[in-house]
């Protein structure tokens, strides 16, 4: 059962750990409720994957697809047929029995969901009950990208007689059961006793959430938390590093902070525009601004733990000179553009240094603050009533979104939706990187956002936390393996 | 006495449902679609029409208000957008640690402002009397949220006495729950105490000046007697009055102090379901302000008569 | 006798200014003595510095000693002279209103002057003794008296609460600032006669602080005369009234007496010096205008330190009384009549075919008073008035506080709207017209009110307050009126651009009456409108509405709850008790000859200057 | 909450008593300058000026970036130093002195045309009892807590300098209603009121002449108080993302960023705190200056 039990990291010592310990992790954004097949917001399935829920598959520390609750699966030669045996003895935590019928449910009911882009699975047909351990899951067409996606949210295993009130009760296979959720404040986690796998390491998890990262920090110093994880408190990690008592590590994270441009506005259409506006921004500021230059810059959408991810100069280094020069060439003088900025830190520094570096090339750029998600999703992401705007891109390769000519900046490239097709439908890694590879040269040709940066995945520890998962794979925390010691 | 105190309840009930009507009215205009905010980004136009059947969005806004007056009669103040939960509970929860917190705000207050303005009515005109109304001149014009802040990072951060944050329960733990509310219940205290204080030296010395003084001192009291038997009872009276616009004021004064302390009262759950464009949570808390800045209101009057025999019904 | 209380050169001082320029005051053992001086003289200063009670920004030197201490009054401290309050030394002062702590039971309040000085027994026996204290007073049921809250008992009763108190440790010296300047007459009566028998019982000494002459004539044995913070004379009752010696006592008493000229006009005192008048001091003593003859005869010979001859040489107010002041074409008096027992509606003055100027018929006003939280109250003001007024007619109201004299004055102008019945002015009915319509009314009736300053706003120059009854008239011609009418009430133009003020009470009631009479009416009704004012400004203002009556041929409707003003002022009285007319007559008629038994004891009670020597 | 810090003085129904004769009149001119009047004139004047300034100069441009020169030290080219995006920390306090002076000059003014025509008009229908319906109605606003109703309103109409004034106008206005109406009963129930009435002269001339000119100086103090208070409102709403949305500058979110930075630079916390409690400071103590001047009973004393 090696491999099964899902300990992120190499586990140091354990052995002072004690089972009674209760962690306290320190978070950012809080779940609106537990249900994350119909609410967005990744702050959920972060709590719940991997400590409530589980998948057939799961994402190891390094982004390696590898079985979980399946034992292991085959894949048909044309790609449309997914045999998965499943692991014996399981069971959920409200007692009833995960066989092939709970996946079978499960993976058909991705269809109805809400949220959390069901449409990545949008290839699977059905499900079929081979055996209580046999599951087969049938495509309409190949797609490479299932196994992927299974590893995540949209493959959480659900107990078919317990999804009537998913948004309080959460009913799962992990390590941990939930004990309470105060909305907003504090989510805790139990262990499961009666969990499949290797125990749990604590006996109770409680994850408090901050809306403040300075909250957060505070907490952390005062000894309010024993662990925070994607600390966003950037300008403070030097003194975090300084003091004896922390461990501070900088993992990675899936997430893409880019400054999307709506092409749905004529002068924003023409790609010199969009090249003159990639010119004109300093990242190397935006990245100092914003994360105190703990980030790493990006050159395209794609994040270094991407397999398609190229290394390479950056295609638009900061010249406001030539940024200048683009524009006069495509003849956009005067030209002013609405900045819709989330209200949240990051994105008030960026759009504050954005709107200097656009002054400084004879762009004006008003600002306008909207409440993140509601207004935000609501005016920017479904009306698209913005001409430029910053956001997080947290969800896993999400370059995707590029294909999608509706999507809230109105890129549309039809070789790029191909090469995506394309990549998708490969039945092999190196065909899949290829196109996909390909897909990103071309959005990056055409400037189709300017990216800004990959910001890493903070976890400040106390030195009694060990073996907390450092990589946001942007799936689960992984919390089982995590133990408190003294 | 009794009809008297049905008679305020009656305009009590008045108020607050023309205080409901106005609740209804102001929200009911809230840009952002909740439903939308609900799904998140992948919804589909039929799903959020959908949704918005179901909570009733698609209906007048009469019938709404109808609807949710019905919800609030009950208690269980409607459904919430986001957490699908009835908001009732979550409002009367967050409602418990504000009040305790006001509540702890008042005390801290009051043990602040009663020494204080008496000595510096006391000490009126000379330094030492100065230097304390000068110091409640300064307190007042900290903001809560600022007095707040150093009191975290000296305390919390660089002393480890006490947290930096965070609410326990009484009923989880007195000791975690006192330790919890010393902080923010003296950044609310010391601001609100300051102005109590001011009100209270100023009560004091018009008390001063009234005659009953006088015959006070002309029984035999020594000017500090006359102070303490009659000065102090009757310099309360106005400051009663005001204590219920002060209370009012630390509840809203509360909202800041919660998310610079990170506590769970209806300050937070406010900003929160706003960030949400959660309507039925954010009514919820905004009707559940407005009852307890009119029941504090309703309150102090009756605590007045009971201080004031004046009010009483003369015979 | 032997001499309790010895003060001399008693000097107080507020910063650089002296308020008290050295008082030497002597008190016997059981003596009655009685501070006078008008108002600002310096009488209440000088009780509080004796008590150790002076406000903390005044300083009092010279020397104080009350026998039987060795330390002398004036530089004891707080902690010690506190022992002396209350128990050696009590005081009752002038406001019962309000010098009582309005949140404690008034038992308790007395019961506490007798603990704070050790009273034997504790805080039980002290209770019980309180209730005596209060049965002692005069208090009807003097156990629900001393459960009771100060705002459930009566000026008068307040005041028995204050005695009681003051009297509770039977101490030596009682003093007394105006203890019954805000009572009825009634009440001031029976106030008086309780302090004169609880003085008289327990051998207490009395200074007794007062602007009233008449009470001082019927309590004390000696009168000390103060004026602008020093003593101008002093002596037995007797000697002082009878032959005062200093000018100021003269036209003090002259005044008191509303005596009279030879020409029927009251005597007026003449400013003997410094400026307490204000800024325009030259019109501010004499009624300017009117001021000729005998008055200014009288001033000149008061100047001169001589006995003037109108003044009284053996001590009785009757002497200087001249009746029936000589008037052009006075209108015929109506009958002397008292309100039947419950008969049909009444209506006085009433003269068989004769047309009135003013008729009220079956007047009633009744007022709903809210309460914060609790259930209205509903008074009666005016019950079922009815009377007539004929062009000409001097008519006064008395009557005590709360018989609703004002608001039968409100009433009769249209200030508000009565409840029901009928006024009719000049045929014209007044109830029920809304007040757009009420021009005509305005222009016929006026009305002058009781507080000089209450009634002039403070923001405005005397030019705007003088024409704002003045509609539809062109700047210039406002200030020509303007001046005009100040000149016809003694003032000089330069007022026109000042403010209230820099002015004297009795200028600013000069004023007020200015802007009354401006529009020519017909009727002037004026209420209280010389009850403010010291006795020295009092006559001037009387003289010049008298004056301007003749004047301008005005009808007077005139109230007061001073007998002695009416008296002096009206041909033809009513008296008003409960909201109702109990009797009304010719003045003179009513008070020698009352039919009713309420206005036989109001004027029974008034105190008179006449009883001064008798 | 304004209603009440025109001070207990004004909330006891009592009147002073005061020795016939003493009363020497209610006008205002003759006072001197008392100690907290002069300190708040001079402290008010001196934001009020920083403010004027901010309009034509500042050190350098409150709104340019330069990240890589963030959170620098005071120096002679940054007098304050550089904040979190390395904008002049000096330039920003300077030019953020115009949202707080802004707000409270709008917020009191909104609190002034809704507050004092209506406390006048609910003291002079008294009688009607449709007064006693306005002060109900005025009960039901005051149930709304100016920072809620600021709060709401920035959720309904998302955060701006606008919503704030409006709401912290409107949420003010209640206390503005009580003084003036119980400034309007005082005057109402003083005879010259009355003796208008005689005079022929209607509600509308008594509401301008006798009443405004009566109640201002009570409404000049709740004025300063009201400017006090919505400076720190504004303030408190700025630091919750709730104010005045950047890039504008303003002292409450300068104060929210600067939390960020409490271990790297810990000045930048210092700078608006120090602001705002100078500017509060300013009004207050000007406020309390002015009641005691324009007081007339202490006026009566001297
Ligand atoms: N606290 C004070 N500070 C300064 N001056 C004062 C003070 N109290 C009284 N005065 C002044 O002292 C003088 C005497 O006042 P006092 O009250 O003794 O007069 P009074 O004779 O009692 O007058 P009234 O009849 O009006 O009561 C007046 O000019 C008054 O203005
Ligand atoms: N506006 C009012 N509201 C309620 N009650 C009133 C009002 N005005 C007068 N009253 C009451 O009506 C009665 C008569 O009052 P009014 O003022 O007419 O008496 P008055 O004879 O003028 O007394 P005073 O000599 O004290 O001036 C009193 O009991 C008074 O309390
Ligand atoms: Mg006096
Ligand atoms: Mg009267």
């Amino acid at each position: 059962t090696a491999g099964a039990s899902p300990k992120p990291t190499a586990s140091s010592s354990t052995a002072a750990a004690r089972a009674d310990a209760t962690l306290r992790l320190g978070l950012a954004a809080a779940p609106a409720n537990l249900d994350f097949t119909s609410t967005g917001g990744a702050a959920i399935f972060q709590a719940l994957l991997g400590n409530v829920y589980e998948g057939l598959l799961r994402l190891d520390q390094d982004g390696k697809v590898v079985p979980l609750l399946a034992t292991g699966y085959t894949v048909s030669r044309d790609g449309l047929t997914y045999d998965f045996t499943l692991r014996e003895g399981v069971k959920f935590s409200n007692g009833s029995p995960f066989d092939a019928a709970a996946v079978k449910f499960s993976l058909e009911r991705v269809k109805t969901w809400k949220a959390n882009t069901p449409g990545n699975l949008a290839a699977l047909d059905h499900v079929e009950v081979v055996s209580p351990t046999e599951a087969k899951v049938v495509l309409t067409k190949p797609d490479a990208t299932v196994p992927f996606w299974l590893a995540g949210p949209l493959g959480a295993m659900f107990s078919p007689d317990a999804v009537d009130s998913l948004a309080t009760k959460a009913v799962g296979t992990g390590p941990f059961t939930v004990a309470s959720y105060q909305t907003g404040v504090k989510l805790v986690l139990t262990r499961n006793d009666a969990y499949w796998g290797a125990k749990a390491l604590v006996k109770q998890v409680d994850l408090d959430y901050f809306a403040d990262a300075s909250a957060a920090a505070n907490a952390m110093r005062s000894g309010g938390v024993d662990a925070l994880y994607q600390a966003e408190a950037y300008d403070q990690l030097a003194s975090f590093k300084a003091d004896p008592r922390f461990t501070v590590t900088a993992g990675s994270s899936q997430a893409v902070v880019v400054l999307s441009m709506n092409e749905a506005n004529p002068a924003l259409a023409d790609v010199r525009v969009r090249q003159a506006i990639s010119h004109a921004i300093d990242k190397k500021a935006v990245v100092a601004a914003a994360t105190g230059g703990v980030a790493t810059e990006l050159h395209g959408p794609a994040v270094p733990t991407d397999p398609y991810f190229v290394r390479s100069d950056e295609p638009y280094p900061y010249d406001p000179a030539a940024a200048k020069q683009l524009l006069a060439d495509a003849g956009v003088t005067g030209l002013n553009l609405t900045f819709t900025v989330p209200n949240r830190p990051y994105a008030q520094a960026i759009s504050q240094v954005v709107q200097s570096d656009l002054a400084a090339v004879g762009i004006t750029a008003t600002l306008q603050t909207q409440e993140f998600p509601a207004v935000w999703v609501d005016k920017t992401l479904t009306q698209h009533q913005f001409d430029l705007t910053v956001v997080n891109h947290v969800e896993p390769r999400n370059v995707t979104n590029y294909g999608n000519p509706s999507y809230y900046w109105s890129y549309s490239n039809p070789a790029v939706g191909k090469d995506f097709a394309a990549a998708k439908a490969a039945t092999d890694e190196d065909s899949y990187i290829t196109h996909m590879t390909d897909a990103v040269q071309a959005i990056i040709k055409d400037a189709a956002g300017v990216w800004l940066y990959n910001p890493p995945n903070v976890v400040v520890a106390t030195a009694a936390v060990h073996g907390m998962p450092t990589n946001d794979l942007g799936v689960g925390i992984g919390l089982a393996g995590v133990s408190v010691t003294g | 006495m009794l009809l008297t105190v049905l008679r305020r309840l009656g305009v009590f009930a008045l108020t607050a449902l023309v205080a409901s009507v106005v609740v209804f009215v102001l929200l009911a205009v809230l840009p952002g679609d909740p439903a939308r905010a609900q799904l998140g980004l992948d919804a589909t136009p039929d799903q959020v029409a959908a949704l918005r059947h179901q909570l009733g969005l698609d209906r007048s806004l009469p019938a709404q208000y109808v609807h949710w007056l019905g919800q609030l009669a009950t208690g269980s103040l409607g459904i919430s957008y986001s957490t699908r939960a009835p908001v009732g509970p979550e409002v009367l929860n967050a409602m418990q640690v504000s009040l305790l917190l006001v509540l702890a705000g008042m005390v801290v207050a009051a043990l602040i402002a009663l020494p204080t303005g008496l000595l510096a009515a006391v000490r009126q005109g000379r330094a030492d009397g100065a230097a304390l109304s000068a110091a409640t001149q300064v307190g007042i014009s900290v903001p809560s949220f600022l007095a707040g802040l150093l009191l975290v990072t000296v305390f919390a951060v660089r002393l480890h006495w006490l947290p930096s944050g965070g609410w326990v329960a009484p009923v989880d733990g007195v000791g975690g729950f006192l330790r919890h509310l010393v902080l923010p219940a003296l950044a609310l205290g010391l601001v609100r105490g300051a102005i109590l204080s001011r009100y209270l030296r100023s009560a004091l010395l018009d008390v001063q000046r009234e005659d009953f003084m006088r015959t006070a001192r002309a029984k035999g009291m020594t000017r500090w007697q006359a102070l303490r038997r009659h000065g102090l009872r009757n310099a309360l009276v106005p400051v009663v009055t005001v204590t219920g616009v002060e209370l009012a004021g630390l509840l809203v004064g509360a909202v800041v102090i919660e998310t610079v302390f990170v506590i769970p009262g209806l300050g937070s759950l406010l900003l929160r379901s706003v960030a949400n464009r959660d309507l039925v949570e954010v009514q919820a808390v905004v009707m559940v302000v407005v009852l307890l800045v009119l029941a504090l209101n309703l309150l102090v009057d009756l605590v007045y008569v009971l201080v004031d025999p004046r009010l009483r019904r003369a015979r | 006798m032997s001499t309790l209380l010895q003060v001399s050169g008693l000097r107080v001082q507020s910063g650089p200014r002296e308020l008290l320029h050295g008082i030497d005051l002597r008190v016997e053992r059981g003596e009655r003595v009685g501070l006078i001086g008008e108002s600002g003289s310096g009488k209440t200063l000088t009780l509080l510095a004796l008590m150790g009670l002076l406000p903390e920004a005044l300083r009092a030197t010279g020397a104080a000693r009350l026998d039987g201490e060795d330390r002398d009054l004036l530089t004891l401290g707080d902690r010690a002279s506190a022992r002396l309050r209350g128990r050696r030394v009590s005081m009752v002062f002038q406001e019962p209103m309000t010098a009582l702590d309005p949140l404690l039971p008034v038992g308790r309040q007395v019961a506490e002057i007798l603990t704070l000085h050790g009273f034997a027994g504790g805080a039980r026996a002290a209770r019980g003794r309180s209730v005596e204290l209060l049965d002692g007073v005069g208090l009807p049921d003097p156990g629900a008296a001393a459960r009771a809250y100060p705002h459930e008992l009566s000026g008068g009763q307040r005041q028995r609460v204050m005695l009681a108190m003051a009297m509770a440790n039977t101490p030596d010296l009682l003093l007394a600032d105006e203890p019954t300047t805000a009572l009825d007459v009634t009440v001031q009566r029976r106030v008086l006669d309780l302090m004169r028998e609880q003085v008289a019982r327990s051998g207490t000494s009395l200074v007794f602080v007062t602007h009233d002459l008449g009470i001082v004539a019927d309590l004390c044995d000696r009168v000390v005369i103060l004026r602008d913070g020093a003593v101008v004379e002093e002596g037995p009752l007797d000697r002082v009234f009878s032959a005062p010696q200093h000018p100021y006592t003269r036209s003090l008493l002259a005044v008191s007496a509303l005596a009279t000229d030879a020409r029927g006009r009251l005597v007026t005192v003449v400013d003997l010096g410094s400026g307490t008048t204000g800024a325009v001091s030259t019109g501010a003593v004499s009624t300017g205008a009117g001021m000729t003859g005998a008055a200014t005869a009288a001033a000149g010979t008061q100047a001169t330190g001589a006995v003037p001859a109108t003044t009284p040489a053996d001590g009785s107010a009757d002497a200087v009384v001249v009746t029936a002041p000589g008037r052009p074409a006075a209108p015929q008096p109506g009958p002397h009549e008292v309100l039947p027992d419950q008969a049909a509606p009444h209506v006085f003055n009433h003269l068989p075919g004769d047309a009135p100027l003013l008729a009220v018929a079956e007047l009633r006003r009744t007022y709903v008073r809210p309460h914060r939280i609790g259930r209205a109250t509903h008074v009666q003001a005016v019950r079922d008035v009815s009377f007539e007024v004929r062009e000409g007619q001097r008519f006064g109201v008395v009557g005590e506080s709360g018989s609703g004299k004002s608001t039968l004055l409100r009433l009769v102008t249209g200030l508000d709207q009565a409840t029901a019945g009928s006024v009719r002015i000049g045929g014209r009915e007044v109830v029920g017209t809304p007040e757009r319509a009420l021009g005509w009314l305005r222009r016929t009736a006026q009305i002058v009110f009781q507080d000089p300053m209450g009634s002039l706003d403070p923001r405005m120059r005397i030019a705007e307050v003088v024409t704002e009854p003045l509609r539809g008239v062109g700047a210039d011609e406002r200030r020509a009126r303007a001046a005009e009418v100040l000149d016809a009430v003694g003032l000089p133009a330069t007022a026109l651009d000042r403010y209230p003020h820099q002015f004297s009470g009795g200028q600013r009631q000069r004023i007020a009456i200015a802007r009354a009479v401006v529009t020519r009416p017909q009727l002037l009704v004026a209420d209280e409108a010389v009850s403010s004012l010291d006795v020295s400004v009092r006559a001037q203002v009387l003289n010049l509405l008298s004056d301007l009556a003749d004047e301008y041929g005005l009808t007077l409707l005139f109230v007061s709850h001073d007998l002695a003003v009416v008296r002096r002022t009206c041909d033809t009285v009513a008296v008003m008790n409960e909201g109702r007319i109990v009797e009304c007559g010719p003045t003179d008629q009513v008070y020698e000859h009352p039919l009713h038994p309420y206005t036989a004891e109001l004027v029974a009670a008034a105190p008179r200057l006449r009883a001064a020597g008798a | 909450m304004s209603a009440t810090t025109s001070g207990p003085g004004t909330t006891s129904g009592r009147g002073t008593t005061s020795g016939r004769g003493t009363t020497s009149g209610g006008r205002p001119t003759t006072r001197r300058w008392n100690a907290p009047l002069l300190v708040g004139a001079v402290m008010v004047a001196a934001v009020v000026l920083i403010g004027l300034v901010s309009l034509v100069w500042t050190p350098h441009d409150p709104l340019v970036t330069d990240p890589l020169h963030r959170l620098q030290g005071p120096s002679p080219a940054h007098w304050l130093g550089t904040d979190g995006l390395g904008r002049d920390a000096a330039s920003m306090l300077i030019a953020g002195t115009r949202v707080p002076l802004l707000v409270g000059l709008v917020a009191v003014l909104i609190s002034l045309v809704l507050g004092v025509p209506f406390g006048i008009a609910a003291a002079m229908t008294r009688q009607g009892g449709a007064g006693l319906w306005l002060m109900r109605w005025n009960d039901v606003v005051q149930a709304f807590p100016a920072l809620l109703l600021a709060m709401v309103l920035a959720a309904v109409r998302g955060p701006s300098t606008w919503t704030a004034m409006v709401a912290l106008g409107i949420g003010a206005a209640p206390g503005f209603v009580r003084v003036t109406r119980a400034g309007t009963l005082q005057v109402l129930s003083r005879e010259y009121a009355l003796a208008a009435r005689a005079a022929g002269r209607g509600p509308l001339y008594t509401a301008v002449r006798h009443v405004l000119p009566n109640v201002r100086s009570m409404l000049i103090v709740q004025a300063s108080v009201g400017f006090a208070l919505a400076v720190l409102a504004e303030a408190a709403l700025s630091y919750l993302g709730l104010g005045t949305p950047p890039p504008t500058p303003s002292w409450g979110r300068m104060l929210q960023d600067a939390q960020a930075f409490l271990y790297v630079q810990p000045l930048l916390i210092v700078w608006p705190g120090v602001a705002i409690a100078w500017t509060v400071l300013g009004f207050n103590l000007l406020g309390d200056g002015l009641r005691d001047r324009l007081d007339p009973r202490l006026e009566a004393a001297a």
